[in-house]
């Protein structure tokens, strides 16, 4: 009986969970939305529970051989503390976006949201649970072919053209990706990321594979120079999915990306790692630039998303030398940029729904009237800013601390001008927020689980500032990033 | 080289083609074709490698690329739709701003 | 709806600059040359799982060893692939319901085709997913068929009846992916583990998966060739 | 239990959380916002008191909470703490009296309220962090907070003012940030100390440690105004005369002044500090920003410009009197902090009592208004008589300490700075007073309210009145114990005579 509770497969709740409820959804589109909240809620129950057995049960690491015939025949999953901080943003980015997609959608358009989002959340668990990378090769593909048709779910030219550009870079992206497997599998005969570790050596194969999935994971994760798909379909789509896009879906596959170049590329070269700071530098002048130079908030907002992904790169040539420190400020970074990023789409969706526009020099006739929207808006502002208190701010610290540490002084500048060029674009929005101005038209009003479903989303961006050293624990990090990079 | 070799590099042929006609062809019939050109490429590789020195050819890369074709084809028909919706509003089977 | 308009002819107006075409050519050779160069570095004799699924054959509940690998060993890819496939024709649903049918009359040629097809194409469906056990076929190839004729009905100007097109054809659609959950559900309560089926029965137990992912797919297929959703407000 | 670890928290939370409350009030209860706001200043105000009571006796009162892994939030109620979150939490009282009564009947008080207590709470973070990431998370919140008081009147100069206000903070923020983190990278630890906490490493890291100090002084001097970072603060004056006067005294320049102050003692230490060389420097900057300050207010017509350059001016008293790095400066600059604050808020409160009630903002509009209102231009006159050192105010005592402390560092050009300083105060603020109460009124002011017998509302005379009473008294009870001057002394004591 005590195993039927310490041993409860709540990883495959992850996986199984949402797929059924995406099946009964589609069957019964009556039953949809409850289901979809029903999901939602459990969701965080089960990343709980997982969390609780990876901490008290299966000391450290989690593992199921699918079939029982466990690698390199069968199919594992796998968890350690990095899935589970993939896991715990999604639950909780998704128990938000569920939230706020109830009172959202009209109704023809909530039929065909709800199956298709809880594919996608089930899209996302798989990926974070499987230790096969043939197997995330079919995780990524229902992931950007849920992500895509999300996105063209608003209908409309410009969001069918966002989905259509999405939905080639995706695709191409997840070829890259699988002429990678293929070489892999074909040098050593197996699709285990455990088994491949423990055999890989630097052959033309090998770094073959790494450049066609690192290109492909990137085009995926939109690093810049990649990142020409992003923009137009993440500011074209509806705000909930934007959220989703933004907060999630690019990172799953920089969470692809990490895991192969912890467990498998590492110890191919900082020459690579080095190009990847090099474009994430890039991404975060870059990114902060155009968003800065953006005359509607959604566009300005994706740009933010292109340049927080940089930060996430930056950690790359820092790890070498401390990769604790590096790592854990890319983790936090990154649950910390979903949450702050997921609350301003669901914000910007908000003025866009009351106002019916979003363009940001006449945001104040809209601003006004909808403290909460900007409440949500300021407080995952202060996040993306990296000001404390806010989860952003532990991140940008533990990055600077340790680019200072190394005497990386380009990483530094770039992390100091990226901040105050994210303020300024902030602040863009922000300063029409206090100023006066007559409302033009007839406004919509806005449900308050809308307003709400933001500004709790940006709540928690900016109570992680005080939670760093619980989440950093329960997470585990410093046992998943190696016990070698404890700072001197 | 054996026979094997030979079908793997006419797959990387594909993948190369494909990628060409991908960048260069502003028609997106044209571009949804040159990814399926791509990801045939990616197959062949695929199958032709799994027969390079036993009798038997080894299985497992054949039920990838039936995962991959099933991946495949579902892509493509969501592509297609969503090509000629596009068509449909914007008068244009290509990006807006081309 | 959407609007009748054919397509812009492929051959379209739009040629890249010179430089363009030329980078673009540049870039691409030099990829492949390299592909080239990598391909012919892989080891030259590996055997990659054949071994190992010789050696786990007998367990498998099948002679086939493709398909051994797809619905036991790996089973578990097949599951979220024929999610793929059930998110594809949720995407080609989400996009608009279905053009309205251009009522063409078949012709005496396609007409006769149709009816003389559709039955051997579903029996050979039927063979192929019979003999996926121990040669090759299975549920994948059998479904292509089946997809095949219902493309050709379609053609045709066939139509299901309304009444058939709503709750009916969903079940249809999902039994496929419904089947591998449910199994996974079962074969998780019963042995503990995801599609871990006991050998005894794993043959019967892959069969019922095959069957049902073959008309998932075979109707999804046709499905998605239809091109959007179909609704009763249409014939109204 | 022992509460003693709490009570700083506490402190915090008692701004913190009647402020949240507030901004969830709907505008129109008027009466509860208002309860709200009295009862977190008199509960703060009581705390702090406890908080003097208890250092007498022995007690320790240090909040720590786990910030990461291995640096923690530290709110600790050290002398010097003690005697900023004195003046913050008595101040914060008498403004929210005076913001209560300036603001009645004005659109969005409850955001307003809500974003002043913020305000308060950061300042009083910044006077209580034990260590410099939470003196530096509280500044932050500081600069968040304080922007929408700023442009709370919401027209385009407020917009442009708070755009200039952000530009200046936000990169003193940055240059902050980087000084705290390479710091942190070298030593270890964050932690204030007596006499600081980098003894040890002048000599291996001389050159990283002067920059780091100027990048600390950098980020600090945007706040504190020191020139040439003082762009932003003329500009913020198209806020509400409270704000202006919260800015002035208590919150914003003077957290800068008193992380300058913090630098100097507690993460570098006086002694080291000069002997790294860069005490001179600043000394010379804050000298020339005590002229600089003084010469341009005397060119200003508009009476909140001239306040405000006058407060460039007078804020550098403190960074000068740490600057010369000897005991008796210390006092005068350090006791300069509170005396300030009291002499400059009742500036601003009677400023603001001028424009509210008799629609006056420049200088030559105030001919004869001594007569129109007595008690405000008494207030007024107690305050400019302080600034520019007069006994028996509080800028005296500053001064005199300062010029003591300049000649026992054997430092004499600084007394020809605070001659030539108090000279030019009395030229910008003797014409104001002589046009005040010796000229003939005009014949109609630009708008008149009436309230009654009174000059103007009792929310707006009282605490002016009260200040001005307490910036004579600071200096009359200057002896007694508890007094801003005995406290400047342990402090000083403190950093300077304990081994």
């Amino acid at each position: 009986m005590q195993d039927a509770v310490t041993q409860f497969p709540w990883a495959i709740v992850l996986i199984l969970l949402p797929l059924a409820a995406s099946m009964i959804g589609f069957l019964l589109p009556r039953l949809a939305m409850t289901l979809g909240l029903i999901t939602a809620v459990s969701l965080i129950l089960a990343v709980t529970g997982l969390g609780w057995q990876i901490h008290y049960i299966y000391d450290g690491a989690y593992q199921h051989a699918v079939g029982g015939w466990g690698a390199p025949l069968g199919i594992d999953l796998y968890a350690d503390g990095l899935s589970l901080l993939m896991l715990t943003t999604t639950s909780l980015v998704g128990l938000g976006v569920s939230v706020y997609s109830v009172l959202y959608f009209e109704r023809q358009q909530a039929l065909r949201f709800w199956p298709i989002w809880l594919l996608l959340l089930a899209a996302l668990n798989a990926l974070f649970l499987s230790a096969d990378i043939f197997n995330l090769y079919v995780t990524l593909e229902l992931l950007g072919l849920a992500a895509v048709t999300l996105t063209a779910l608003q209908g409309g030219k410009a969001a069918l053209d966002g989905a259509m550009r999405y939905l080639l870079a995706t695709l191409l992206g997840s070829l890259f990706y699988l002429l990678g497997v293929a070489l892999l599998y074909h040098s050593y005969g197996t699709v285990d990321i455990a088994l491949l570790a423990e055999r890989v050596e630097a052959t033309p194969a090998v770094w073959a594979a790494l450049g066609l999935m690192g290109a492909g994971l990137l085009l995926k994760t939109a690093l810049f120079p990649l990142h020409f798909w992003l923009p137009p379909a993440h500011a074209s789509a509806s705000a909930p999915v934007s959220a989703v896009l933004s907060a999630l879906v690019i990172k799953a596959a920089f969470y692809i990306l990490l895991r192969l170049w912890l467990v498998i590329f590492s110890p191919l070269g900082e020459g690579a790692a080095s190009l990847l700071g090099l474009l994430g530098a890039a991404a975060v002048l870059w990114g902060s630039i155009q968003a800065l130079r953006q005359t509607r908030l959604k566009l300005l907002i994706a740009y933010s998303t292109v340049a927080q992904i940089g930060y996430l790169f930056l950690a790359f040539p820092l790890a070498g030398a401390a990769a604790v420190s590096a790592w854990s400020a890319a983790a936090y970074l990154l649950l910390s940029h979903a949450l702050a990023k997921s609350a301003m789409f669901l914000a910007a969706g908000n003025l866009l729904h009351f106002g019916g526009h979003d363009r940001i020099v006449d945001l104040d006739r809209v601003v006004q009237r909808l403290p909460l929207t900007v409440g949500a808006f300021a407080l995952a502002g202060v996040s993306i800013m990296g000001l404390p208190p806010s989860g952003g701010f532990i991140g940008k610290w533990l990055l600077l601390e340790t680019a200072l540490q190394q005497g990386r002084w380009d990483i530094v500048a770039v992390i100091l001008l990226g901040g105050l060029l994210a303020a300024a674009y902030v602040f863009k929005v922000l300063g029409h927020a206090l100023t006066e101005a007559a409302v033009m038209h007839e406004p919509r009003a806005v449900p308050k689980t809308m307003e709400w479903s933001a500004l709790l989303l940006a709540i928690a961006a900016v109570l992680l500032g005080f939670l760093a050293v619980p989440v950093l624990a329960w997470f585990g990090l410093s046992e998943v990033f190696g016990i070698s990079g404890v700072r001197t | 080289m054996s026979t094997a070799f030979a079908f793997a590099l006419v797959g990387v042929g594909l993948f190369a083609l494909g990628l060409f006609a991908l960048i260069v062809n502003a028609h997106l019939l044209r571009k949804i074709i040159a990814i399926n050109v791509m990801g045939s490429g990616v197959f062949m590789i695929l199958v032709a490698l799994a027969k390079r020195s036993a009798e038997v050819p080894d299985p497992v890369p054949h039920a990838m690329v039936i995962t991959g074709i099933v991946v495949a084809v579902s892509a493509t028909a969501l592509a297609l739709t969503l090509m000629l919706k596009l068509t449909a509003a914007s008068g244009r089977a290509r990006f807006t701003e081309d | 709806m959407m609007r009748d308009k054919p397509l812009h002819s492929i051959s379209d107006d739009y040629r890249p600059a010179a430089v363009v075409y030329l980078l673009s050519a540049l870039a691409v050779v030099t990829v492949a040359a390299l592909l080239v160069y990598v391909v012919l570095s892989l080891p030259p004799n590996a055997p990659g799982l054949t071994d190992h699924v010789a050696a786990q054959m007998a367990q498998s509940g099948v002679s086939n060893p493709v398909t051994a690998v797809l619905l036991n060993f790996r089973g578990y890819d097949t599951l979220l692939e024929m999610v793929v496939l059930f998110v594809a024709l949720l995407g080609v649903w989400a996009l608009g319901d279905v053009a309205r049918h251009h009522e063409t009359a078949p012709g005496p040629v396609l007409d006769t085709l149709a009816r003389v097809l559709t039955p051997v194409l579903i029996l050979v469906a039927a063979y192929l997913l019979w003999v996926g056990a121990h040669a090759p076929g299975g549920a994948f190839q059998a479904g292509s068929v089946l997809g095949a004729a219902g493309v050709l009905l379609l053609l045709t100007g066939w139509r299901p009846r309304i009444a058939l097109m709503d709750l009916p054809l969903r079940l249809i659609l999902i039994i496929g992916p419904a089947a591998f959950v449910a199994m996974a559900v079962m074969t998780l309560l019963i042995e503990g583990q995801l599609l871990t089926y006991p050998v005894m029965q794993a043959g019967t137990l892959i069969l019922i998966l095959e069957t049902a992912a073959m008309l998932s797919i075979g109707v999804t297929l046709a499905a998605l060739f239809l091109g959007g959703q179909p609704r009763d407000t249409q014939n109204k | 239990m022992n509460w003693d670890p709490w009570i700083p928290l506490l402190v915090v939370a008692s701004s913190l959380l009647p402020g949240l409350l507030i901004f969830g009030l709907a505008e129109e209860r008027i009466r509860l916002r208002t309860v709200l706001n009295l009862v977190g200043a008199v509960v703060k105000l009581g705390l702090v008191g406890l908080m003097l009571w208890g250092i007498y006796h022995e007690h320790h009162y240090e909040t720590r909470l786990a910030l990461l892994p291995d640096l923690e939030l530290v709110l600790r109620a050290g002398p010097l703490a003690l005697l900023f979150v004195t003046l913050s939490a008595g101040l914060w009282l008498v403004t929210t009296v005076y913001a209560i009564g300036y603001l009645e009947g004005s659109p969005h008080r409850s955001r307003f309220f809500g974003f002043f207590s913020l305000c308060v709470t950061a300042t009083v973070g910044v006077a209580l962090a034990g260590n410099l990431i939470t003196f530096l998370l509280f500044y932050e919140l500081l600069t968040l907070s304080t922007y929408p008081l700023v442009v709370h009147r919401g027209t385009q100069a407020a917009r442009r003012a708070g755009q200039t206000y952000l530009i200046y903070t936000f990169f003193g923020g940055a240059l902050l940030l980087l000084g705290t983190v390479w710091l942190y990278s070298l030593t270890g630890t964050l932690e204030f100390t007596p006499r600081g906490f980098i003894a040890g490493l002048e000599t291996e890291h001389r050159s990283a440690l002067i920059i780091i100090f100027f990048l600390l002084v950098a980020g600090l001097g945007v706040k504190a105004a020191l020139f040439p970072f003082h762009g932003w603060l003329p500009q913020a004056m198209v806020a509400p005369a409270p704000v202006s006067a919260l800015l002035h005294a208590v919150a914003v320049v003077k957290a800068g002044a008193f992380g300058i102050v913090r630098v100097v003692y507690d993460v570098f230490g006086v002694e080291t500090a000069a002997a790294l060389g860069v005490t001179a420097p600043l000394a010379a900057l804050a000298a020339f920003t005590i002229i600089y300050g003084s010469l341009r207010a005397l060119f200003q017509d508009d009476l909140k410009r001239r306040l405000a350059f006058s407060t460039i001016s007078q804020v550098s008293y403190i960074a000068l009197g740490v600057a010369i790095a000897g005991p008796i400066a210390t006092i005068g600059g350090v006791v300069h902090l509170v005396h300030q604050g009291l002499m400059k808020i009742t500036l601003f409160f009677c400023a603001g009592n001028l424009a509210e009630t008799l629609g006056i903002h420049k200088i030559s509009e105030m001919n004869g208004v001594g007569r129109r209102m007595p008690w405000t231009m008494a207030a007024f006159t107690v305050g400019a008589f302080g600034m520019i050192g007069a006994p028996p105010v509080a800028g005296f005592i500053s001064k005199w300490y300062l010029g003591l402390g300049a000649l026992e560092a054997d430092q004499g050009w600084v007394l020809f700075v605070l001659a030539g300083s108090s000279l030019l105060n009395a030229m910008y603020f003797l014409p104001i007073l002589h046009r005040a109460w010796f000229r003939d009124p005009p014949d109609a002011w630009p708008v008149d309210h009436h309230f009654g017998r009174k000059e103007t509302a009792w929310a707006l005379l009282l605490p002016p009145l009260v200040t001005a009473v307490m910036a004579l008294g600071v200096a009359l009870l200057a002896s007694y114990p508890f007094s801003p001057l005995e406290w400047a002394m342990l402090i000083a004591e403190r950093e300077f005579y304990r081994p």
